[in-house]
């Protein structure tokens, strides 16, 4: 499985994802500049977090105008697996990928610390290797985390299982429902605020969120293993 | 030159933490006559008016680009002509 | 802004306005006197007020700086350049150096305070360095007070706001509160990155026709004599006169530090020099260069990248906006090198040249509006003799027998202690700092000190700031000495070896000679420490005039400093692992 | 009750990388007719008229709270009695 992480203008947690793709899962891994316009020969697309143009106007609201964007969301639309996290997320949002929106923290503060998580959803290619219901730490670091949807996006996103991670205990930032991280309708686009690719190692305390990683790598085996036959 | 603004608010339905912290905080200061504050954004565009129509342009950045609608909505004033 | 006609040289002379700027009568006289023959017009007596001022200068510390040990084995680059370079083996080095933003953060907290950031990171990678680790020594007044609490939420918010958004992680710091601090908070930050020894650049203009190159930012009004500004003490009257500080703009800077980044580490060949512009913008950046290579150097100011319109020779050389680069290019490559910046979204211009000679001119309409020697500005500084005495409250406690506080209730006054604000947990700012970014933080805020892992290797780095300014106003060459073991231990306990350290020396006015002493015998004291831990001086930055309505701070110096972990897997924590560990009580 | 609109924005000098940012991606977006983009924040407030002369408490609100008169600059309009 060939993986594309995407480096925007503003970006800073592309070399995070791809250190933990390439250095932590020896996965095939590449950069994939905002300039480009095709993720031909791609499996599965990563955004990273970061301050996208500076995160000026809204977060994540000019990145989704850059050149590689409608490549991403064609990329969606076939079903293959696009993931971001932190400011990833929030681009993902207002590229219209994942419903709601990511606004500023009810504290009105930047936010970095260790925070709890249920595990909601176990059958997305990102998931696969947790528990369902199980309990992981992962960092946060935003200003703009707080989740909001309307109430009809929100009855449906339970409905449909598309709350995959939700935070256990003190909600960090004011997300509506406890939410962290969700995923569009078909299951295969997920969006998280919660920095996975910071807890994967344990020189560096944590190692909750290195399943993502080996869960899309796993889902990446099957699919070629179905294609071959 | 035509000049527009364009104001960005949260919806009603939407929770603005800056405006009751903003409230508070005016509270604190001694103002208790101040009874509610709702914060919001505003955006001046310089637009040159020759080829396209004006407000056609300003609907379009607006929804395209300055307003989120799952939060936000807008509103905006045609200016002076300069 | 209405562009006023400048003074004719005469009018300077005789209405003295270079005094309001900071240079003083005797200093005009010998710049016009005995280093050019004549009277300096309005711009180059801009020029001269800012480069003679003692934040670029150093006029007044610097004999008492050269106090400092600056060698060991280790040391690459000692001061004198944007920062100093430790050898860490393996053909890599650690580049690092603290800067004070202290006034400009007590009159506009955000911004002053993510400005100094944002200037001490460009130090960093114009030396051809990664930055990797940010933290910072801040220092305010008693928690009750309302404006103090709007300026540390402000200067909180505003270091987190840069440093976040540029992706390098604040790791650690300290803060105190002190009455002494109310009207004159400081904001000193310091920032550690990382290199390969063969990416080492250096601030020099040499080469005749080689290229000034000209990157980042526009510039605009902000900041015009900052420097100077920052060389005079405060006075509550004077508020409104204060000049308009500079908005930060760190995602420009994040776009200006990759292409510098690629720059020095991909293109060494078209590269001759680069210097970042901090206090006193253009002129300090070009004429540092071209003064350290022995050159001579003319800028054509039209081609200056200009934000607002009409700005004058003199406006447009003492800007102190931000995000902003100087280059010196070989000349051939200037193409390559715009091309480069363009793809980061930024502009590369060609200002000017390097000239043969020690002429440093500058034209601008047309016109030739300076000409004046590059070691005018530079070398030709008046050193400042300063007198010592030795304060009354120092000669009166040393009669004194010592103090031995008298504690009943050790609970209590444990409880008391964990209650003062400048010992309780810094969590509430510690976590609105991203500390993990760059995922290398080993140990973030909370521990002794920092402690990073460097990728690709074994290898980690402890990091730590400190400073006392309690221990150095009751005694200032203890108080010194102090200071440094502090930081040491703090990295010692972190299971680092001391390399090297950075400071920012705040002190008040030190036309006081009460203060000069402060100064002068706590700089003893650091330097003593750290000949004995061959811990030397590689960087570092003086902020005096530390003074509010006439009361100086305590003499405050920050010590940074950093640590080897040779194997990153040894590092320690600060805290008990487990229970029915054995305690000791190692020393005296 | 009263309703005030509080206009903050930078003053003319000082550099507004974010107008400048979100003018680029107008730009980038094809509208090249828009010409300067000047970002501002608006504050809504309802103020109970009876006890304290309106006006004044606008601007001691706006001049000890709501504007930083290092960078920016306010104006404000009463509107309706509500
Ligand atoms: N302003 C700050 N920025 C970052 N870290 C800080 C800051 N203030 C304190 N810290 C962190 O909090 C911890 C405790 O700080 P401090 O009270 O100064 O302890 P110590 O005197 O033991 O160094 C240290 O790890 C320090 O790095």
């Amino acid at each position: 499985m060939k993986i594309a992480v995407v480096v925007f203008p503003g970006s800073n947690c592309d070399v995070d994802l791809f250190e933990a793709l390439h250095t932590v899962c020896q996965a095939d891994v590449e950069y994939v500049s905002h300039k480009e316009k095709s993720l031909e020969s791609f499996d599965a697309v990563m955004l990273p977090g970061g301050f996208s143009y500076g995160d000026y106007l809204r977060c994540g609201a000019i990145a989704r105008f850059s050149n590689i964007m409608p490549a991403i969301v064609e990329f969606a639309k076939q079903g293959k697996p696009v993931f971001g996290t932190c400011n990833g997320f929030q681009i993902l949002t207002e590229a219209g990928l994942l419903p709601g929106a990511l606004k500023q923290n009810n504290s009105l503060k930047f936010v970095c610390k260790t925070v709890d998580l249920t595990v909601e959803n176990t059958k997305t290619p990102f998931t696969s290797q947790y528990g369902e219901k199980e309990q992981i730490s992962l960092p946060i670091a935003h200003a703009d985390g707080s989740y909001y949807a309307d109430q009809e996006t929100l009855a449906k996103l339970e409905e449909n299982h598309q709350i995959v991670f939700r935070y256990a205990g003190e909600n960090p930032n004011g997300s509506l429902n406890d939410i962290a991280g969700i995923t569009n309708e078909a299951g295969n686009v997920l969006g998280m605020m919660p920095h996975p690719e910071r807890a994967v190692e344990a020189l560096l305390g944590n190692e909750d969120g290195l399943r993502v990683f080996k869960s899309l790598l796993e889902s990446g085996k099957n699919t070629i293993e179905e294609a071959a036959f | 030159m035509v000049n527009v603004r364009i104001f960005v608010t949260y919806k009603e339905s939407v929770f603005d933490p800056q405006g009751e912290t903003i409230t508070d905080a005016i509270h604190s200061l001694g103002f208790s006559n101040v009874k509610k504050v709702n914060v919001g954004k505003f955006f001046d565009l310089q637009i040159d008016s020759s080829d396209k129509k004006v407000e056609e342009v300003v609907k379009e950045v607006s929804e395209q680009l300055l307003v989120n609608f799952n939060l936000e909505t807008y509103r905006y004033d045609v200016m002076e002509e300069a | 802004m209405a562009i006023k006609a400048e003074m004719s040289p005469k009018e300077i002379k005789e209405t003295k306005p270079y005094i309001e700027w900071g240079l003083t009568e005797k200093e005009f006289d010998f710049i016009s006197e005995q280093l050019l023959g004549r009277l300096p017009n309005y711009t180059e007596t801009g020029l001269f007020s800012v480069m003679w001022s003692e934040h670029c200068s150093y006029k007044k510390s610097k004999p008492v700086l050269r106090e400092f040990p600056n060698r060991s084995k280790r040391v690459l680059q000692g001061p004198g350049e944007g920062a100093g370079i430790v050898d860490i083996g393996d053909g890599q080095a650690v580049v690092f150096k603290a800067e004070s933003h202290n006034h400009p953060s007590a009159v506009e907290p955000y911004e002053g305070a993510a400005t100094g950031v944002g200037g001490i990171i460009r130090d960093i990678f114009s030396m051809g360095a990664r930055p990797i680790a940010m933290l910072d020594s801040l220092h305010f007044g008693e928690v009750d007070n309302a404006h103090t609490r709007y300026l540390i939420n402000e200067v909180v918010a505003g270091i987190g706001g840069y440093g976040n958004c540029m992706g390098i992680p604040t790791v650690g710091g300290e803060t105190t509160f002190d009455e002494c601090y109310t009207g004159n908070p400081l904001v000193n930050a310091m920032c550690v990155g990382i290199m390969d020894q063969n990416d080492m650049q250096k601030g020099r203009a040499k080469g005749v026709g080689n290229a000034v190159m000209y990157v980042g930012a526009k510039t605009g009004r902000d900041g015009i004599h900052g420097a100077t500004f920052a060389s005079a003490d405060f006075a509550d009257d004077k508020e409104t006169q204060r000049s308009a500080v500079q908005v930060g703009d760190p995602f420009m800077e994040k776009l200006l530090m990759e292409a510098c980044l690629e720059l020095t580490g991909q293109h060494k060949d078209w590269l001759v020099g680069i210097q970042d512009m901090g206090a006193a913008g253009i002129v300090s950046s070009s004429c540092e260069m071209a003064s350290k290579a022995g050159s001579g150097m003319e800028l054509i100011l039209d081609y200056v990248p200009q934000r607002e319109p009409e700005m004058s020779a003199y406006e447009i050389m003492l800007s102190e906006s931000q995000e902003r680069m100087l280059l010196c290019i070989r000349a051939g490559f200037e193409e390559e090198v715009r091309s480069l910046f363009k793809d980061y979204g930024l502009e590369a211009v060609v200002i000017g040249r390097v000239t043969e000679g020690n002429d440093y001119v500058l034209k601008h309409k047309g016109e030739i509006v300076t000409n004046i020697p590059v070691s005018s500005l530079t070398e030709d500084v008046l050193e400042e003799p300063s007198e010592e005495t030795n304060p009354e409250r120092i000669s009166v406690s040393e009669k004194l027998n010592n103090w031995v506080p008298d504690i009943l209730d050790a609970r209590e006054t444990l409880g008391k202690m964990l209650a003062q604000p400048t010992v309780a947990s810094k969590k509430i700012f510690t976590q609105t700092y991203d500390s993990q970014v760059r995922t290398s933080t080993v140990v973030g805020p909370g521990s002794d000190a920092a402690v990073l892992r460097i990728r690709g290797t074994k290898k980690g780095l402890a990091m730590t700031s400190d400073g006392n300014g309690r221990f150095v106003y009751l005694n200032p060459l203890i108080g010194g000495q102090i200071a440094v073991l502090e930081a040491a231990a703090n990295l010692i306990a972190s299971g680092a070896l001391p390399l090297a350290m950075t400071d920012c020396l705040n002190y008040g006015d030190p036309n006081d000679p009460e203060i000069y002493w402060e100064l002068h015998k706590s700089v003893l004291g650091m330097s003593e420490v750290c000949r004995v831990l061959n811990t030397p001086v590689i960087s570092g930055n003086v902020s005096l005039y530390n003074e509010n309505n006439g009361e100086a701070i305590y003499p405050t110096p920050m010590v940074g400093m950093v640590g080897l972990i040779k194997n990153i897997n040894g590092y320690l924590t600060n805290t008990f692992r487990k229970s029915g560990a054995k305690v000791f009580l190692v020393g005296e």
